[in-house]
């Protein structure tokens, strides 16, 4: 390998080019990140261990040259680098943000999704006043509307290229931006055989940022674990993608890890409500007393995250943070004992093939001890098409293990997500009319206003209350690097080879 | 030319030795045809085998002197004796289309001998290959040069063995039963071929045989084996005439042959009066334009074409005829083992033919009509003992249970001769004669009104043949039975029957009473198989 | 030769029904697989209206005969779908792995057979003896190794120990250019290219994935080419070809060896259809792009066009490998194609 | 009895005195016949006292957990380690046997009956029977079967019964096959039709006469399957579909072991590795000796 090419190696597999597209799996996002721009992104900032993080609290510009909020906070009007081109040498204007601003709102699924948590909902909401100037008109104000234009999802196409490809059927270009990349960002894909490998190469018409130090980043995807872990020790790749935890702490001073606690995520044990014994609130509880959190932390974390149990009280407005609760057996026979389910009872224990590595080990943990209180769990692993269905979509699994990690890192964001009633990650079927009503309030408030921190606080402590997820301990997202430097720790866990360099 | 002096041959196997060759000594001089007879097992083979050195792998020749022309054939070394086989020694086998390589066109294997032995090069190989065809009288041998061994018939495949055993002039041919597995008519055309042969290019030869009608007809000397060692040697009228050794006898009695009664081909010793017998007038089994057309792969095959006999109670009809002209396919009708295209098949005045044959096994009739099948073998089931085989029709037809079946299971061993301690045994552990008993046992079992006889003893020894026969007689007469007995072998139809139907093609050609038949045939095709028969010489009364 | 080709005929028209059968089992098995495709494609965030919405857009909203017979027609105009994990057309991306997986089996094939034939033909040569034995223990023990784990421990061995083998990381290191293709098989096409370097190249990565799938595949092809050269040797015509004074080398290798060679072509047959199944496990361990790893990928993912190619494709490898053995059996066996059966 | 029935007993040859043994007799034969066979039954029955007696024998539960003692190497206490919950891997290796000889054995007898029922009848009536069903088999044999397994356990679940099924579905046609061809070239031999003229019925006549006698080359298949029955389970295992935790079995300890390999802890993986190599050697083994013990030909 030559100098300048940094060779990265992943589990899984990228499927699509377009974020936008039906079915377009998460490592597939990393394409929008390094090939196209977005109007502004978050800033950097370097972490105690040296490494590199995005900047929540910063918003700094990326094909937006700047921007204003009008007074009322409803109009935001950005103007855009005069410099900017796409990789095809063409200028970027307002309208091809215009137009991929409309295509993110209009493709349905996830990109709409995304784009309506920060109030964009309709594509009569943006406007290319000009060729370098462009607004966004909000229904109300709201802080999570400049944060949500940072996320991938409101990247910029090329729009006269997507247009010359447009048909009746398909009016967005769908099928042409799958398999190409026409963006303005660091890197334009030279190859992608799928399910082997993606190739970036360096664009260097870029205006995003300073260039990149490699001129290529090869992405190849290795299955197995044990092999991916070969590769990185030996040196024969630079980088290695989500590392597990075990690997993490072991190669630890081998190779360069970086494993960066992953903002407004928590692995959790979800007790759902809709299954009887759960409804009883001491069941609830006794269970979050019956788990082993230490063992389970050395053992399915190998150390890696931020412990989640044994907090002393609601101080800060930190989200996630710890619960009450601790491992305590005694406890949680109290608990069972008061409960109408003193005997004991059967419930499976749901997890989820694809994240057996962390979850295997934890359900294990939790069913030995659960057992000891009578409540006999057996183990189900649910693999991936069922998974979703099954916890999320239908919420049917009594009693699960989940994961939740919202991108925007707002502690209201999180439970508007996983507290709400109905809401998708909510797979508790949890139902509270006070969160309901927090969440509401909080959502599009700004943090700064005198209430946000009290109503907050209430969540949690109605949260820990309630149970309907106990957190366990808050995920790492580890990533090895032998021979290469620049890694960066985004809310969205993908890889970002902006600053990516050989040495 | 040859000579053996106290040969011995044993073999290594899991059970320890076995000495198949004990102390054999011959010599066959120039131009001489030695004949080597006995009964299976008696270790012809194998000393024929050890004289080329071709023994299996276990098999070694433990002692004595095989001389071939001033070489020792038991030390030269192994590229000496590729040397010699086939271009000295030539060997033909029995079974001749399995002795050919299946995936090879026959030109290509006479060519490899003939390469081998640099009898040919490349260029000329084809021509010489059908040059040596010809020499064994294949006609249209440029043709047959490239035929599979599968596209030709049994006579033609011995024919090529023959001439991958000729081809390259050896100065003596051994051959191995090389007429066992084909029909009678083509057996002796293969005889008259290969004798014309040896004496054309005056050739030593060793025919090795269990039958000593066809060692008489052909041979200058007899060696007589029985256990791995030679019991008589002696010129073949001489050996007929006067059998020295109590076993040459044995085998001489029970070689069918012209003017000998059943009860003769046995022993003088044990020897009983022919039990007396009543034929009635009426007719059991009628059979009616019985016609059977197989559904072949290409069209249709007529096996049999409208046949029509009769068979009275108490009597016996012999069935002859070629092989694959259609007397298996008749007699599965008649037992009803196989449904006809057409035809009436009359028992006790009823047609059976009107009933399938699938659910006739349910039928009160299935008792009545029992048969015994050609290959003993292949009859018995492997995982059954004796015992079970025999119980097998009391339990399904007679309905007897426990005591009263054992009782009569020892009862039929007793009728049929066979030694109560060999019903626990397994079909693999008896010998071709007690396979035959209990295949016998169990189709008298029930008491039947009719046997059919599939070449029941096509597949024994002579010895043993003559008491398979002989004990037929003696149940004919002790429980008043018919018989319709098969087989393509008329010296033995004439001890056994009273009446004899030859069938050709699917067709009756003759029928009639035995004696009349075999005297004076009124076909030519029966004149034929009657004069294809081997034809032992004289023997003085014993 | 007439003749031949109605028996390939027939052969076709037999194979048919089960064709028939492959694609409706497939379809049938697909669609019992747990799980909502429209849930899982939707995307992460997505809600129940746009679940809705993706299950309209991916036909799933139909009933199941509906369903059914769209997929036959697409299939009948060589349509096999999109695959919705690799977002590819199921077509291209068969087209594209399946000579991946072929290049590994027939090179662990061949390896095995290089081995486990002449292994099989000593045996055979000297039934019972030690050597007989140990040839039977040595296949025995390859076998019994579940193939996922030979492959880590060859590549922890072979790999991250000394250093020997090249990065298990597919079917060629990142530094070198896939050679143009022509036929899909890596080895091919570099020698058809003339790139010696690009060759070696791809031979390197073969040669821990094929050895893997070798150990495995050697017991059945020894013990078959043992137990039919037993047959062979001991049979009538080597005896009359050993009386005729044929040297050894010709009766066991011109002789023996041709007869023996039918059941162990219907042998080789079999194993390769299985191997070809199996290498699965392989493939994910040595991160081979090959057809396997795509089939485990898709079920898990319950994305059925791409269950549905796989299993099809697979079905019509296994009718035209069926029907290459009878060919191969014909060409061996001048007895086929007549009525000797 | 009278005169004739002796005549022919004179002259027959006489056989060896009859030696007739009991079964038992005839499996140590069949033992003392062959070294490896004998081999292959001794390490048949090391496994089966490691089946019914393994969970009495073992220093510790399979299924506690200990996580101050977790990935320890092989020591006195710990023979093959502990695994990456402190769970005592040689206790695990030892009572997993029986769940794997469970898994082969039900999932072999299954494909073996009804394999045998559906070739026996193929071969036997042929016809449009056979048509049909060759077809139906050749199905299933047109399936990659490792990817038809894992949709059948994918579809229905990964339980232990459902493994079994799958596995048990896979195999069907290969007894299917090999029964219809042993019983076709016996539909018409001569003991066949001996014993429909003793009266017995056609289905008779083939489980009772025929059948039995295809059996040997089915032991040999029916060992191998074993074999691969157990690897076909660790196969799922590695996928993920395997027996659910914390069960043991082999197949997933050397499925997550082999993860663990390339970090070191090689113990996770080679112990229950050699477990399952030992098992599925021993079944590849035992196939001529069960051949030999069902074959009554070789009694002597
Ligand atoms: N390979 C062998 N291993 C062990 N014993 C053998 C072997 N070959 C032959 N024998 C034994 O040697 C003896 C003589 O056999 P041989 O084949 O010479 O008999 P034969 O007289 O030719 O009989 P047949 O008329 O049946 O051909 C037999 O008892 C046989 O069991
Ligand atoms: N099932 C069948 N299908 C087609 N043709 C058959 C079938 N059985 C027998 N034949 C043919 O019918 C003819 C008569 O066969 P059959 O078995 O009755 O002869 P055979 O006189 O008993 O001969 P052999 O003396 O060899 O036993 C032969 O040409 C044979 O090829
Ligand atoms: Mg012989
Ligand atoms: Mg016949
Ligand atoms: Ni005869």
């Amino acid at each position: 390998a030559g100098d300048d090419v940094v060779v990265v190696v992943m589990g899984q597999t990228i499927n699509s080019l377009d974020l936008h597209r039906t079915g377009t799996n998460r490592p597939s996002y990393q394409v929008a990140v390094n090939c196209y721009d977005r109007l502004v992104s978050f800033g950097t900032k370097t972490m105690p261990d040296g490494s590199l993080s995005y900047d929540y609290s910063t918003i700094v510009p990326e094909i937006a040259e700047s921007w204003t909020v009008s007074d009322d906070g409803k109009v935001l009007t950005f103007r855009i680098k005069p410099e900017a081109v796409f990789q095809d040498g063409s200028k970027v204007t307002a309208q091809d943000v215009k137009w991929s601003f409309d295509r993110a709102v209009s493709v349905g699924g996830f990109p709409t999704t995304q784009m309506a948590a920060g109030g964009l909902l309709r594509p009569d909401q943006f406007a290319a006043v000009d060729e370098a100037t462009f607004t966004v008109t909000l229904d109300k104000p709201s802080k999570l509307a400049l944060p949500d234009l940072a996320v991938p999802v409101p990247f910029i196409l090329n729009s006269k290229i997507a247009k010359q490809h447009v048909t009746d059927a398909d009016p967005w270009a769908m099928e042409f931006v799958h398999k190409n990349t026409i963006g303005s960002g660091a890197y334009k894909v030279v190859r992608w055989d799928p399910g082997q490998q993606l190739v970036y190469e360096r664009n260097d018409l870029w205006t995003g940022g300073p260039l990149p130090g490699a001129k290529r980043v090869v992405l190849r995807e290795v299955p197995s674990q044990a092999t991916r872990r070969a590769l990185i020790e030996r040196g024969d790749v630079q980088m290695s993608w989500n590392i597990p935890n075990k690997d993490a702490s072991e190669l630890d001073g081998k190779v360069e890890v970086y494993s960066t606690p992953i903002e407004n995520a928590i692995y959790v044990v979800s007790l759902n409500y809709n299954f009887e014994p759960f409804q009883d609130p001491d069941v609830r509880k006794a269970v979050a007393y019956a788990i082993p959190y230490e063992e389970i932390f050395k053992t399915a974390a190998y150390g890696r995250g931020v412990p989640m149990w044994g907090g002393s009280g609601i101080e800060t407005i930190d989200w996630p943070q710890p619960s009450p609760y601790v491992f305590d057996l005694d406890k949680a026979r109290e608990h069972l004992e008061k409960s109408a389910f003193a005997g004991g009872f059967d419930v499976p224990f749901s997890i989820d093939l694809g994240q057996s590595d962390w979850m295997e080990p934890t359900a294990l943990l939790i069913q030995e001890q659960l057992a000891k209180l009578g409540i006999t769990s057996t183990i189900d692993k649910i693999p991936g098409a069922n998974w979703r269905t099954a916890s999320l979509v239908e919420k049917r699994l009594p009693l699960a293990l989940e994961t939740f990690g919202g991108w925007l890192n707002y502690p209201c964001y999180y439970f508007f997500w996983a507290y709400q009633e109905g809401h998708l990650f909510n797979s508790s079927n949890y139902a509270n009319p006070e969160i309901e009503q927090l969440v509401a309030e909080t959502l599009d408030l700004p943090v700064e206003h005198p209430d946000y921190a009290p109503k907050v606080k209430r969540m949690f402590e109605i949260a820990f209350e309630d149970l309907p997820r106990i957190p366990l301990f808050q995920p790492a997202l580890s990533v090895a690097m032998n021979g290469a430097t620049g890694y960066e720790y985004w809310f969205h866990r993908e890889l970002d080879a902006r600053k990516l360099a050989k040495g | 030319m040859l000579t053996i002096k106290d040969l011995a041959v044993s073999f290594r196997t899991r059970r320890g030795e076995v000495n198949a060759v004990r102390g054999v000594s011959f010599e066959v001089a120039e131009g001489e045809t030695l004949g080597i007879v006995g009964e299976s097992g008696s270790g012809k083979s194998v000393t024929s085998y050890a004289l080329m050195r071709i023994l299996d792998a276990g098999g070694r020749i433990k002692a004595g002197e095989a001389v071939y022309s001033g070489v020792d054939l038991k030390r030269a070394s192994e590229r000496e004796m590729q040397g010699l086989r086939g271009r000295e020694i030539s060997m033909i086998f029995q079974n001749p289309r399995a002795a050919l390589n299946p995936i090879r066109k026959v030109g290509h294997q006479i060519e490899d001998v003939l390469r081998r032995h640099a009898r040919a090069d490349a260029q000329n190989a084809r021509a010489k290959a059908i040059e040596a065809m010809e020499a064994v009288k294949i006609r249209d041998a440029e043709a047959r040069y490239d035929a599979y061994p599968f596209e030709l018939s049994g006579g033609m495949c011995q024919r090529i063995v023959c001439a991958i055993a000729l081809a390259c002039d050896p100065k003596l041919l051994i051959m191995d039963e090389p007429t066992t597995g084909l029909d009678i008519t083509t057996q002796k055309a293969v005889m008259e071929l290969v004798t014309e042969l040896i004496r054309e290019r005056s050739m030593s030869s060793i025919l090795i045989t269990h039958d000593l009608g066809l060692a008489a007809q052909y041979c200058d000397r007899i060696v007589v084996m029985k256990d791995g060692a030679i019991v008589e040697a002696g010129d073949p009228v001489r050996l007929f005439a006067r059998p020295g050794h109590p076993y040459t006898r044995k085998l001489v009695d029970a070689t069918p042959r012209e003017g000998a009664s059943i009860r003769e081909l046995l022993p003088a010793e044990v020897r009983t009066p022919e039990p007396p017998r009543r034929i009635s007038d009426e007719a059991l089994l009628s059979v009616r334009d019985l016609v059977k057309t197989y559904a072949g792969k290409s069209g249709p095959v007529h096996a049999v074409k409208g046949v029509s006999f009769d068979v009275k109670a108490g009597q016996s009809v012999g069935l002859v005829g070629e092989s694959g002209c259609g007397k298996s396919t008749t007699s599965s009708m008649v037992v009803r083992l196989l449904d006809p295209t057409s035809g009436q098949i009359l028992f006790a005045g009823e047609d059976l033919a009107k009933r399938p044959s699938a659910g006739f096994a349910r039928d009160p009739m299935r008792a009545k009509i029992q048969m015994v099948f050609q290959d003993a073998t292949d009859s018995l089931n492997p995982r059954h003992t004796s015992r079970q085989t025999i119980a097998e029709p009391l339990r399904a037809m007679a309905g007897l249970r426990g005591r009263a079946r054992a009782e009569r299971i020892e009862e039929l061993a007793d009728l049929v001769g066979l030694p109560r301690p060999l019903l626990d045994r397994f079909p693999h552990q008896l010998s071709g004669g007690q396979k035959a008993r209990v295949g016998i046992a169990r189709a008298i079992a029930v008491n039947p009104d009719f046997l059919v006889l599939d070449e029941p003893t096509a597949a024994l020894d002579v010895s043993i043949q003559a008491i398979v026969l002989n004990l037929l007689v003696d149940l004919r007469a002790r429980l008043g039975m018919s018989y319709l007995f098969v087989s393509h072998d008329l010296h033995v139809v004439r001890l056994l029957c009273d009446h004899v139907v030859v069938m050709k093609g699917g067709e009756i050609v003759e029928q009639g009473p035995t004696e009349q038949v075999m005297t004076a045939p009124a076909d030519p095709y029966t004149a034929e198989l009657l004069e294809a028969a081997p034809k032992p010489p004289a023997r003085d009364a014993a | 030769m007439n003749r031949r080709l109605r028996a390939v005929l027939a052969r076709l028209a037999q194979a048919l029904p089960v064709i028939l059968g492959v694609v409706l089992v497939s379809f049938l098995l697909t669609r019992a697989l747990p799980g909502d495709p429209a849930a899982y494609f939707a995307g992460d965030a997505a809600d129940a209206a746009s679940i809705e919405e993706t299950r309209v857009k991916l036909g799933l909203d139909r009933s199941m005969p509906e369903q059914f017979g769209l997929y036959v027609l697409q299939l009948a105009q060589g349509d096999l779908g999109q695959s919705l994990t690799t977002g590819q057309p199921v077509v291209e991306e068969l087209a594209r792995r399946l000579p991946a997986s072929l290049e590994l089996t027939l090179v662990a094939l061949l390896v095995s057979c290089g081995i486990a034939v002449p292994l099989g033909v000593l045996a055979a040569t000297r039934p019972g003896s030690w050597v007989d034995h140990a040839c039977r223990l040595l296949v025995t023990a390859g076998v019994s190794l579940p193939t996922f784990f030979t492959g880590v421990a060859l590549i922890y061995v072979f790999y991250y120990l000394t250093g020997w083998a090249p990065s298990p990381l597919g079917r060629l290191d990142f530094i070198y250019l896939e050679p143009p293709s022509v036929t899909g098989f890596f080895l091919i096409d570099a020698a058809l290219a003339g790139d010696a370097e690009t060759w070696f190249a791809a031979l390197r990565q073969l040669i821990l994935p094929a050895a893997t799938l070798a150990l495995f595949t050697l017991a059945p092809i020894a013990r078959m080419t043992r137990a039919a050269m037993l047959s062979a040797l001991s049979s009538d015509y080597i005896r009359t070809a050993r009386a005729a004074g044929l040297t050894s080398r010709k009766i066991l290798f011109g002789y023996a060896f041709r007869n023996a060679l039918l059941p162990v072509v219907t042998t080789l047959g079999m194993v390769f259809s299985f191997t070809l199944g199996a290498n699965v496990l392989v493939e994910k361990v040595f991160a081979w792009p090959g057809i396997g790893s795509y089939a485990v990928e898709a079920l898990v993912a319950s994305d059925y066009a791409a269950v549905q190619g796989f299993v099809l494709c697979m079905a019509l490898l296994f009718v035209a490998l069926n029907l290459l053995i009878d060919l191969a059996y014909s060409m061996i066996d001048p007895r086929i194609g007549f009525d000797s059966k | 009895m009278n005169t004739m029935t002796e005549i022919p007993t004179v002259a027959e040859p006489q056989a060896p005195p009859a030696k007739s043994k009991g079964a038992l007799d005839h499996v140590i034969y069949v033992l003392k016949d062959n070294p490896v066979t004998l081999l292959a039954f001794a390490m048949f029955a090391v496994l089966m006292a490691a089946a019914v007696l393994g969970p009495a024998l073992v220093p510790y539960d399979p299924l506690a957990t200990n996580a101050s003692e977790a990935l320890q190497p092989p020591s006195a206490a710990h023979w093959f380690g502990t695994d990456n919950l402190g769970r005592d891997v040689f206790s695990r290796a030892i009572v997993a046997t029986r769940l794997d000889l469970l898994i082969s054995v039900a999932a072999v007898a299954l494909s073996f009956v009804i394999g045998s029922v559906l070739g026996a009848a193929a071969g036997y009536w042929g016809g449009w029977l056979d048509v049909a069903l060759s077809r139906v088999l050749d199905t299933i044999m047109a399936f990659p079967l490792f990817v038809l397994a894992m949709g059948i356990v994918a579809a229905m679940g990964n339980t232990i019964e459902n493994i079994v099924y799958a596995t048990a579905i896979i195999n069907v046609p290969f007894y299917a096959r090999l029964v219809r061809a042993e019983v076709n070239i016996r539909r018409e031999a001569g003991f066949a039709l001996a014993a429909k003229l003793a009266g017995n019925t056609d289905v008779r006549v083939l489980a009772m006469h025929i059948f039995p006698n295809a059996l040997p080359p089915m032991m040999v298949q029916v060992s191998l399957n074993l074999g691969w029955a157990i690897l076909n389970a660790a196969g799922l295992s590695f996928i993920g579909l395997g027996v659910r935790p914390p069960t043991a079995e082999w197949g997933i300890m050397v499925a997550e072991g082999a993860n663990f390999i390339v970090s070191g802890e090689w113990w996770l993986a080679i112990f229950p590795g050699l477990c399952l190599m030992f098992a599925v050697f021993t079944f590849n083994l035992l196939g001529d000796g069960l051949r030999d013990m069902v074959d009554p030909r070789r009694r002597t």
